[in-house]
């Protein structure tokens, strides 16, 4: 994976930085100022759920490009926990990141594609794709 | 005022206007822009999107800070984005449910209609509504054809769908029973050992059942815990509780019941019903048994079946057209 | 990073440092602060009443045009705020509703359990897991204590409440013929009966009852349209399909089931199952039978609950774990 | 009733001038912009109710004040048919005003108190108040 920038998520602080470079890598594929909000949105979501659920992880970006579109990935890795029950915390209602935030069904709303795969006792590693219109 | 173009061309001119003139009809079409805008799923962060590009079109020289606030508050709007798509997403599962509970709702319907009894000696009326989709009163009649009618009244604890599922338990448990034997007691004995073994211990009915021989005019009839009904006297013009002893069903395994026996003269009623007609309320005040009696001797000169659609009317009226529990309310009158 | 304050003042500084230096940190606070705004009932209107009062403490001299253009804007957020009150009314229904087929779900359990047979010639393992809350399978073992052992397996036409509640017909009327007579073609009838009398036409059931005999190792069995099982032969090391004719429940009021008899040799299995496990999905791709009859030959090593498990496992991965109908399946192989 | 002005609802065009009246008076009483925005919105929903349905009817303001409190009433009358099912209308997702809109739970969600009267054939009244806060 070329083009790829990982932002280590140990406090709460580093959930500002993972935003602040999705943001500048979204901006300089092209995406628009909504887009870019809801980018950051994700990152946030994502983010907040390694450091509330996981302790440490990391959030890595990558530019896609292909013949005919451009966009993002957003990878959001830890070796946490795990998550028990994938198909309850992909239930509207259910809420992560501390009761606070749209969880992560809005994750996948805000994004084109999601991808999740989770080990008890290995960790979770979350995929979003979000293309550029 | 043609259909609204749901552009940003249009918003810029509705802006743009109503900045000019600050005139109502601008923002009544802001208005309706903005709910064309919800019926196209359009989020609340694109109409601030649509309000920015519009100011930078309109004013290009506005101030550097105006566009930097305006980012700022577009970064608050992503998450009311976000819950108004779930609201949609809920309200179709909503609508998914609702049907699914109306099909079984009427599946209900079928499975526990009663034929009405039709005899000359006696005159019977019959309600029951739910206070949801679903039914968790229950009540039937039966005849033997040897002149017995019998009728079963019972009210399930609680609404809704674990009620109705109980509550077809006992139509299924009553039609096997059918045609044995038809003694009030030993029909709750039975019904109380199906109950017992197969609802937890959490979970209980109430139930009367009467039988009315018609060639005696004797009323024999046991209760499992049941609201009392009431007996009405044609010649003193006076009610009188029918309230009897009895464990409701589903709580002990071994229950016998007591059974008693009245005999009906002419012109005499008998009324069974649920709580549901006897803990109707009014705002914060339950109405009082008087008032129930009051309103059935306000229309004793009507069939017993105008008798009961009557009172339901009044009492639906009383409770602003919003039932909180089932209704169920059976009249039987001795003509002859 | 504290508790953030909910109100104009908080708003205010966080949209003035924002200004000044464009930074990251400002925007996850405003995104914090709508997060919590969200969480007291705050409507986005009232976050852009905040914005219009923040911007002009900051900026007094701030452009006429700007405050109208905002005013129009909050014109618009109307809608969308009381669309956001309406998620959160939603919101409550949903959770109550499904809380209430929560305790009908749990109901049903209690209801339909059955237990697992434990004979020394035979063995038994079975499984059934709905799709939704509520299960529209049933299945049902029933011993005579004579070596004889009933095995029920029947599927409701649709999924959720009202399968549910067809269900629970199936159950009490199986409860009332047991101990009568219990030829799978004469349980067939009897049944098909109650539920054309109970349930409307549009409605209908699939059935299975199958008698194994343990004194002379014969299976007896009947078929009301239901999904085909498997006969797997030990010694050929060959599945075979149980296919036999039979209408379905409850279309027409008379019907007579045929009745076919089977000699089981040791180690012979029987497979019976719901269309659930055989309509399988991956994806858009239907699962072919030969998939299935592979897992539980995978399997075969295993006592006759491991299979059942196994091929569960299996399939839910398959289906990203997310059945798409009711899953019931059983297993039963002769030991000795 | 002192204090009362009526706009009478014949055409669209009178649902702009109904909320222009009521924006005027609820200013005078001291609504701020986004309680007036929300009462204009009630007068839209209550005089399109009236277009839409009704045919004719009208829209009245009444100021409100006692000892210790300010508001407005808004009362929409029409001669219309009537609504049959009231349970039904007042029901969320169940929405009038052609489909667009929030209905009358949306009016009853934006105002302090509302009642309804409605007879099959002669009509109905609906009467609302905000109290200002
Ligand atoms: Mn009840
Ligand atoms: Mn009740
Ligand atoms: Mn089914
Ligand atoms: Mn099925």
């Amino acid at each position: 994976m070329d083009f790829q920038s990982c932002v280590n998520i140990k406090k709460e602080w580093d959930i500002v930085g993972a935003r602040q470079l999705g943001r500048d890598i979204s901006r300089k594929i092209g995406f628009g100022t909504v887009d870019q909000a809801r980018i950051a949105t994700t990152i946030s979501e994502l983010a907040r759920n390694i450091y509330l659920y996981a302790g440490t992880g990391k959030v890595c970006f990558e530019a896609l490009e292909d013949m005919n579109k451009k966009g993002i990935r957003i990878v959001a890795t830890d070796d946490g926990p795990g998550i028990q029950d994938i198909s309850q915390v992909m239930e509207d209602g259910f809420t992560t990141s501390g009761g606070l935030g749209a969880g992560l069904p809005g994750v996948k709303r805000l994004m084109d594609s999601f991808d999740i795969v989770s080990t008890e006792e290995e960790g979770t590693e979350i995929s979003v794709v979000k293309w550029l219109r | 005022m043609s259909t609204l173009k749901l552009d940003l061309e249009n918003y810029k001119e509705l802006l743009q206007e109503y900045i000019k003139t600050k005139d109502e009809q601008a923002l009544y079409q802001a208005e309706q822009f903005s709910k064309h805008s919800m019926q196209q799923n359009i989020s609340p962060e694109e109409i601030i999107n649509v309000h920015i590009q519009s100011l930078q079109e309109i004013y290009p020289d506005m101030p550097e800070y105006i566009q930097s606030s305006m980012n700022f508050l577009l970064e608050t709007m992503i998450s009311y984005g976000l819950a108004y798509q779930e609201f949609q997403t809920l309200r179709e599962k909503q609508l998914e449910l609702k049907s699914e509970i109306s099909v079984a709702a009427n599946m209900q319907k079928t499975l526990l209609s009663t034929v009405k009894p039709d005899l000359s000696d006696i005159d019977v009326g019959a309600l029951s509504v739910p206070a949801k989709q679903m039914n968790g009163d229950y009540h039937h009649f039966v005849e033997d054809g040897k002149g017995n009618l019998g009728i079963a009244v019972a009210d399930v604890i609680g609404k809704g769908v674990p009620a109705a599922l109980c509550m077809s338990m006992i139509k299924y448990s009553m039609d096997s029973f059918s045609g044995i034997r038809t003694d009030p007691s030993v029909i709750l004995g039975n019904l109380n050992r199906v109950v017992e073994r197969n609802v937890d211990a959490s979970m209980f009915i109430t139930m009367f059942y009467g039988l009315y021989n018609s060639n005696d005019h004797t009323f024999t009839y046991s209760s499992a815990g049941h609201e009392p009904g009431f007996y009405y006297y044609k010649d003193r013009d006076e009610f009188e509780e029918i309230d009897v002893p009895g464990l409701v069903l589903g709580v002990s395994p071994e229950v016998s019941y007591k059974q008693y026996e009245k005999r009906v003269e002419k012109g005499d009623m008998i009324i069974l019903l649920t709580d549901g007609v006897t803990e109707c309320r009014q705002g914060d005040r339950f109405i009082d048994q008087e008032e129930i009696l009051h309103v059935i001797k306000q229309y004793s000169h009507l069939p017993a079946q105008g008798i009961v659609d009557q009172v339901y009317k009044h009492f639906e009226r009383l409770q602003d057209f919003q039932l909180r529990d089932d209704f169920t309310l059976i009249i039987l009158r001795r003509n002859v």
